[in-house]
């Protein structure tokens, strides 16, 4: 923490012309004050409150603010507020208070100051004022970087493409894994049941009868040479009649031919269900 | 201003201009973003380009009604939708059951299927699995009351990843590891502890 | 199911999920992607190379405190401006300083703001502020009236391109610019040349 040891620089008022405000002498004429009084009020309008102001008076003053001369700034600050008062009847509360603040450290500052109790080095009466007045100007840089920064939707855009449209409910899915999982469970309870048989067999088997039941399905008779893929290679044949014996065996299809060495015609007998 | 002189500079702009639109953008629209005036052969040729850029993408730009628009393919739908916060749906352990018997013993029955689970299947299981495309109807058993045979099809092979049903796990696996979990069980409730297990 | 083989495949999907969020998204929620677990450093490959892939175009994608975006780059807003139907907010600086306060010294209440302004804030500027996402109540502080405390939101560090509040300028930084760093050379003009400054 560094102690603010000030010297007090209110010099007293000389001269005749100066101006009074609030019975306090302006030491110099605000250099900023020459403003035609229509823009008076723009201006003005344009401080976002007390703070606003005296940093302003501060800064254009070229005043150092840790060693502010409470006298001149007060009256200029006073000045201001008048001016504020003339043109606009509804002058903020805050800025009447600040001017009582002002008045008051002014005031202190010319009497003895009590030692404070911990390090017993008398107490400046700007310092709670410099204090706020630091750290509102450290906010009012922060706004402005934090302006500075590229935002959404002003310096950039967000990039959001359109999701055709939703053809398909999601579905769940199922992997060989589930599947396995399914079988095991039947298997297993099978197998306490003790009553179904569960026959090792081929699959291929299974699946040239469901390939031969969709080929032969809604077309009649069907011939039967047609019911093998030649090019599929012997294997595949050897399945593929083994196929149709079995479907006959299950009476899924009926065989028939008229008399030896006539066509074998293939049928599924399944037109009353179409 | 960002100066654009080559036409692949204008193609970014457009570009970017089409990604962040939240509507379809007609040409008229488009238009407003370059001070040259080009005619409807430089926009045409200017967008084609643009469109076969993402020919490979997850990404597709495509013309409407109301303009053009950079939307996702369908293919990649499906991903998409992992995005979106909700369970992944399930299948019910009938659902599953039923499909596993209709896979491996097509083509079955309604009948077939009770016979196996030991309990009635409800019409809507079924009508789950033809929903979905993984099971169909391949003709009737000539037996009393015509029941339906049921089978896989195609897309549930396409779905599954396999080229044919002899892709799947074979039972004989199945079952293989399914007596290597069963053994332990059964072992430990038919024989006292201290005693050597007999070999089988 | 649109199957993924090459990297070059994970990276479309990915590229098309990120296209299409319109929430910035994070790994965890990326990683629903796929059925592939990969580790961080797979993840991060991906990111920077389609990253890269983005490097010369109107688009980037960028890290933020929620997750990757794609955004356009800044130097190409002034031609999507030519698009928009309506201006970006400007905000006035009360709302501005308002926001400074809040983000640098959260959690504040409105009377914590108010001693540093120096002036009421209108339920205006808050309101604005918490319309935009940017600042919500976070609790209250335990005092009389139990005034609500304000704080910045996740939203704030995405639509101002930021990582962390940590990325904010740093109030140091600030001070610098405002001449601060006088504060010693100050002390040594006020005091008088033979004492010595106090050790601090």
């Amino acid at each position: 923490m560094t102690e603010l040891t000030i010297i007090e620089s209110g010099a007293p008022p000389d001269g005749p012309h100066l101006p009074k405000v609030y019975g306090e002498f302006l030491l110099e004429l605000p250099t900023d004050l020459y403003i035609p009084p229509d823009a008076l009020e723009v201006i003005l309008d344009s401080f976002e409150g007390p703070m606003d102001l005296l940093l302003y008076l501060i800064r254009k003053a070229n005043i150092n603010i840790l060693d502010i001369p409470m006298a001149p700034l007060t009256a200029q600050y006073l000045v201001y507020v008048e001016a504020m008062r003339k043109s606009n009847l509804e002058l903020a509360a805050e800025y009447l208070l600040m001017a009582a603040m002002l008045i008051e450290i002014k005031s202190r500052l010319l009497l003895p100051r009590p030692p404070r109790a911990e390090t017993g080095e008398p107490e400046d009466p700007r310092a709670e004022l410099v204090r706020r007045l630091l750290e509102y100007e450290q906010m009012k840089a922060a706004a402005a970087k934090l302006d500075a920064m590229p935002q959404a939707g002003r310096n950039y855009e967000w990039v959001t493409v359109w999701i055709a449209d939703k053809v398909v409910e999601r579905q769940p899915d199922v992997s060989l894994h589930d599947l396995q999982v399914a079988w095991l469970a039947l298997m297993t309870q099978a197998r306490v049941m003790q009553h179904h048989k569960v026959r090792r067999e081929e699959l291929s088997v299974r699946e040239h009868m469901i390939l031969i039941l969709r080929r032969v399905r809604g077309r009649g008779f069907v011939v039967f040479e047609d019911l093998f893929d030649l090019a599929a290679g012997p294997q595949a044949l050897v399945v593929s009649f083994l196929a149709i014996l079995e479907l006959a065996r299950e009476s899924l299809i009926e065989i028939t031919q008229t008399e030896a060495l006539a066509p074998i015609y293939v049928r599924v007998d399944d037109v009353a269900a179409i | 201003m960002l100066p654009l002189y080559k036409p692949e500079d204008f193609k970014r702009v457009l570009e970017a201009a089409l990604l962040v639109a939240a509507e379809p953008l007609p040409q008229s629209e488009l238009k407003k973003l370059f001070d040259e005036d080009f005619d409807d052969e430089t926009w045409r040729t200017l967008l084609d380009d643009l469109r076969r850029d993402w020919a490979e993408r997850g990404i597709e730009l495509v013309q409407l009604a109301s303009g053009w628009r950079f939307q996702t393919r369908p293919e990649y739908q499906p991903y998409m939708e992992r995005l979106k916060n909700e369970k992944p749906p399930k299948y019910s352990r009938a659902v599953m059951e039923t499909l596993a018997i209709i896979a491996y013993r097509q083509p079955v029955t309604r009948g077939d299927i009770e016979d196996i689970r030991g309990v009635a299947v409800s019409p809507n299981i079924l009508k789950t699995l033809e929903g979905r495309g993984w099971v169909d109807t391949v003709g009737h058993r000539d037996a009393p009351g015509r029941p339906a045979l049921y089978a896989t099809t195609r897309k549930f092979l396409d779905d599954l990843n396999l080229r044919s049903l002899s892709e799947l796990p074979s039972l004989t696996e199945i079952e293989r590891v399914m007596d290597l979990v069963e053994l332990p069980e059964a072992k430990a409730q038919s024989l006292p502890p201290v005693e050597e297990p007999a070999a089988d």
